[in-house]
């Protein structure tokens, strides 16, 4: 049964990654040879200078999901490249390390430090930053995102990957820019702008006011998203968005993801990526299929 | 590395008084891991309803692993519901322990509210092989609130408790109790757990008064696990988490804000 | 206590109404003596021609929600005067005509049959229509719901509330666009876009292929878009999108809704409707507040 | 108007074989109203999940409402575990029941697959009281889906069994049954409930050999009162609700695709 996938020249074991931000760096806890199974981790997003994140309270449970306003806590890249790569590497799994810049230039610049390195897989540009020339969020904005990606391309010897915001009127319009800015893939979706109220106090349950979406709520919208990425662009997607057991993961292979991350399922039940990786497993062999390429995009009209 | 997942069996689970609940289960590797300010993050549900675990103190880890607790939303309900023998999937042990008290002292103050008990009666069983003398300072809202506190008496701790009625003890916040107790700055520890306005009165008494001590805080959590960064409390130190860095913080760290 | 509130010129006595498409016309199971203490009522959107609706499966049940792709089965314009709005009128609660035209002049023509009535409190247009300029629905385009509402206002003799779509980068700016164009009011949220496989066939589980998510998973994100909508317009707001109960209607009157509607979860308890007027009645009394108006849009930052 | 939502007791619930539950809840008005192929809707939980109600043919209405079930799912597994006392979320009676056998008829042939054995029972136990050959023609998976049939033949039913393993009755579909029953256009009547596939092939003999009859359809539904439009399936007629318009049809007005 063959289970490995590509991104651009990178091959990957088997298509099941975690999602950024839901993994996390605490290693005390990690088993890991379970670990070593997945496809690839994907640690928290890093950006160029330390991030001390938003003010509690930074989560909120809603109906099957959750509210996460964390603001990016991260120690920055250099602290990242010393303390946390190092630990990463050791786990032996290919690594996408999630990053973003607050301007195009940042990028440039946390992608040069970077290319000191080895043992990087490929990097996952987090386009949920701000986008200087409009009021929007970079990956709400096609030239913005092709230009981004196009940077970004320029210098980094890794493939890069943009991760695309569901908050868009068509995903796939963005999805085609970041390809057309010469992206190996896109990952999708991050999560879904939200908030919950405090009726007694009047006042948002975030921190931070706001947050975003994430969980099993919003799976049948990622789904659609996906589905309709894998329609209009030629480069392989990272499917990910609520799913919480193989049977979901496999929607999004079947609707046209080449892998597929768990996140906020992780925290409910932190084997759920080994869960999914063992149930697509059985799953091709009730099928009888042995290729997972004979899965991806296989939905019928 | 050990697993920290693991499914559990509930051995008992019931009424303690009106408000307040103990449910065991055994698991015989936690029993030996856990400290005391630890806890463990349970799944009260199968499904997705409701959707993150629940974070318990270990009440007491001695032939199984209590838990002392409170139901009030959906996650405690489904945990009333569990019966003996039902599967428990639990985390655990979770978060960064009470540390001892330092060498020089003698007195240990433990003031707890509501539920913030739960994690002092382990502590004290620890506590209670070193020869302190252990206080309790009980502050709940009524009677119903407020546990028959046997098993500390059995440990040898001095129980004072005050209720907001009035119905048992003396009426009125924890803080009516202080004077009830002599506190030392050279040889007193306090470790207080309850809801943050009586944990920042604590704190300010303790600060006041150069008493050193220990706080257990409470913040919602998704992972529990130090992974999410979702239950970050502001401390003198910057952003911590209570899941990782804490639940224990010296008793000066943390702001309160509530 | 005051609970009434105002679109335009008319006065509803409540904030309480329910949601296009989930109250239905069946009026053999109506209580009617409940559904007369509601604010208005809103039933199935209307087109201009019979729609006999989308193929089976119609609708999927989904994490905290559901999918639907029912395709606006109605008996067409003239039918629905002649047959359902007596009885509507008979209930004797203010009614809001939810509408859609597959043209702007289709519109018009609806509007123009409607005008000949009375008895009929608002109109509601649901924008998601085709747009004929651009491959989007007029809701997700603000130059085309501009002009679609000025075109309706121009024939219509009743109030006018555009009903806007959550599939879009800004709903703010379409909100904006429906205010321009004369918009009394504006109703959100409408489904968003999603899609589920049975793994199994992979297939979609929906006959239409894809389909609209509903119901509590989706409130964080309708909370989020309507206190952005209010933070944007002048015009009153209609807030639905996964409202379960009083706390939740609540949550969109502190946002910023003037007006609350229950939708998918009538069909779990066909009592929501009335158990959020309850509770938002006790709410109120516990909180010592005397008229709605003081809590519409209180959030604080 | 009479209020078609109501908070039931339960009065029993139990298996009645390995596949099958029976649940009877204490409903008087109910018993009065509800017709054969009618259904009722329940909340099986009090929460979100499952989040639709689930409808359930009413399988017996003498001193209590029975529903006959498969636990299978979310929902139905919720359904086995609720005890007697237990209150229950019930919305009906609903939808469109049975047309009874007109005058000409001596002859009711119910053909059931699975747990489309439910309406039977009901109708059986109102057509008995007209004099009518009663006979059921049933088909399940194996011995442990094959329910002993005693109310039926209590009810004077004579019964046919045939399963996909031939633990219990003849093996194969219930189509190899159809000879054991002398089928008359003039005189017999089929009721039909089951698996698509087994109902349209019920459907193409009582076609093809001009038998009337009725089939009751299942779909997945949401509101089940005929508002939201959810569970149509495609008729002859066009699209139509099975939880309004239906779930009995004319045996030749659906058209079935799976
Ligand atoms: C480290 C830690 C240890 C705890 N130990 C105990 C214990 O020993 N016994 C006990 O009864 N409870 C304890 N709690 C609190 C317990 O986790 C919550 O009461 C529980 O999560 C409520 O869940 P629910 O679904 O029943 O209620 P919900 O409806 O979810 O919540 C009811 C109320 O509890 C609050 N709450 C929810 N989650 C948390 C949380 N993680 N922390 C604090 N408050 C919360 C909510 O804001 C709400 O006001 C502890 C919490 C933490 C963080
Ligand atoms: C009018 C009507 C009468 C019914 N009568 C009975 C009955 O008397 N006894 C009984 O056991 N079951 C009956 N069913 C089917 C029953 O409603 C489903 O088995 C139940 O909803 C499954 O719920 P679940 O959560 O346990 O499983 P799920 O996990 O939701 O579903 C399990 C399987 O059942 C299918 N299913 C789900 N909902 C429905 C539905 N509404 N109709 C048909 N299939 C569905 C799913 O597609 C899946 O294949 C009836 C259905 C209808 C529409
Ligand atoms: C607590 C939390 C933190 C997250 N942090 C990041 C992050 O740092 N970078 C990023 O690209 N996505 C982040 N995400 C988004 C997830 O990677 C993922 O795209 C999203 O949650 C949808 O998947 P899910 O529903 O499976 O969680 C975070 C999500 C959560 C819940
Ligand atoms: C079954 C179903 C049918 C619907 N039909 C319509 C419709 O005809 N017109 C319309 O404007 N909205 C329709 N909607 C959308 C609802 O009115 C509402 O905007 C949406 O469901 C969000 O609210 P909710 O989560 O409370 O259901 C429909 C929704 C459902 C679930
Ligand atoms: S709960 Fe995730 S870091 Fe504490
Ligand atoms: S389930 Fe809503 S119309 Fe039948």
């Amino acid at each position: 049964m063959n289970l490995s996938v590509k991104i651009s020249s990178v091959t990957f074991k088997n298509p099941v990654t975690v999602a950024s931000g839901t993994f996390g760096h605490a290693e005390k806890y990690h088993n890991l040879e379970e670990v070593k199974k997945l496809g690839a981790i994907v640690p928290k997003t890093v950006t160029l200078y330390p991030q001390v994140g938003n003010p509690p309270v930074r989560i909120w449970e809603t109906p099957c999901g959750m509210i996460n306003a964390i603001g990016i806590e991260n120690p920055g890249i250099d602290a990242f490249i010393q303390t946390k790569l190092p630990n990463f590497k050791k786990i032996g799994v290919p690594l996408i390390v999630s990053i973003l810049g607050h301007t195009p230039e940042q990028f440039v610049e946390i992608v040069e430090k970077l290319n000191t390195q080895e043992d990087v897989a490929a990097l996952e540009l987090n386009l949920s930053c701000p986008n200087l020339k409009h009021k929007t969020l970079v990956a709400q904005d096609p030239q913005a995102t092709q230009e981004l990606v196009r940077k970004v391309k320029a210098v980094s010897k890794f493939p890069v990957i943009a991760k695309l915001s569901p908050n868009v009127t068509d995903i796939s319009e963005i999805a085609m820019a970041a390809e057309a800015g010469g992206a190996d893939a896109v990952s999708l979706i991050n999560t879904l702008s939200a908030m919950a109220i405090d009726t007694k106090t009047r006042k948002s349950r975030i921190g931070n006011f706001t947050g975003g979406l994430s969980g099993p709520a919003i799976r049948p919208v990622a789904v659609a998203m996906v589905h309709k990425v894998y329609s209009s662009v030629k480069i392989p997607i990272i499917g990910m968005g609520g799913i919480a057991n193989a049977n979901d993961a496999l929607e999004f292979i079947i609707a046209g993801a080449t892998m597929v991350a768990t996140g906020t399922i992780n925290f409910v039940n932190p084997r759920a990526s080994l869960e999914v990786l063992e149930g697509i497993v059985s799953y091709m062999k009730e099928q009888k299929i042995t290729d997972i390429h004979q899965l991806i995009g296989s939905l019928q009209k | 590395m050990d697993q920290i997942q693991n499914i559990y069996r509930v051995v008992s689970n019931e009424k303690l008084c009106p408000q307040f609940w103990r449910l065991c289960f055994d698991a015989p590797e936690l029993v030996k891991k856990v400290q005391p300010g630890q806890f463990v993050h349970i799944r009260t549900s199968e499904g997705l309803e409701p959707f993150f675990r629940r974070p318990f103190s270990v009440y007491r880890a001695q032939r199984y692993v209590e838990i002392f607790y409170e139901p009030k939303g959906p996650g405690t309900r489904l945990l009333a519901s569990k019966q003996k023998g039902d599967p428990l999937d639990v985390l655990g042990p979770l978060g960064t322990p009470f540390t001892l008290p330092p060498a020089e002292i003698t007195q240990v103050v433990m003031i707890a509210g509501g539920i913030g008990v739960a994690p002092m009666l382990i502590l004290s069983d620890i506590l209670k092989k070193k020869k302190y003398d252990l206080v309790l300072i009980y502050g709940g809202r009524s009677r119903g609130h407020v546990y028959p506190m046997k098993e500390f008496k059995d440990n040898g701790v001095k129980v004072h408790i005050a209720t907001d009625d009035g119905s048992v003890g003396v009426k009125g916040r924890v803080s009516v109790l202080f004077d009830k107790v002599k506190f030392n700055s050279s040889n007193t520890f306090i470790y207080t757990c309850g809801p943050n306005p009586m944990m920042k009165a604590v704190q300010e008494f303790a600060l006041k008064n150069q008493i050193k001590g220990q706080v257990a805080c409470e913040e919602i959590m998704a992972c529990a696990l130090g992974a999410c960064l979702g239950c970050s409390i502001e401390t003198k130190n910057g952003y911590k988490t209570v899941c990782y860095d804490g639940p224990a913080f010296d008793i000066g760290e943390v702001i309160f804000h509530k």
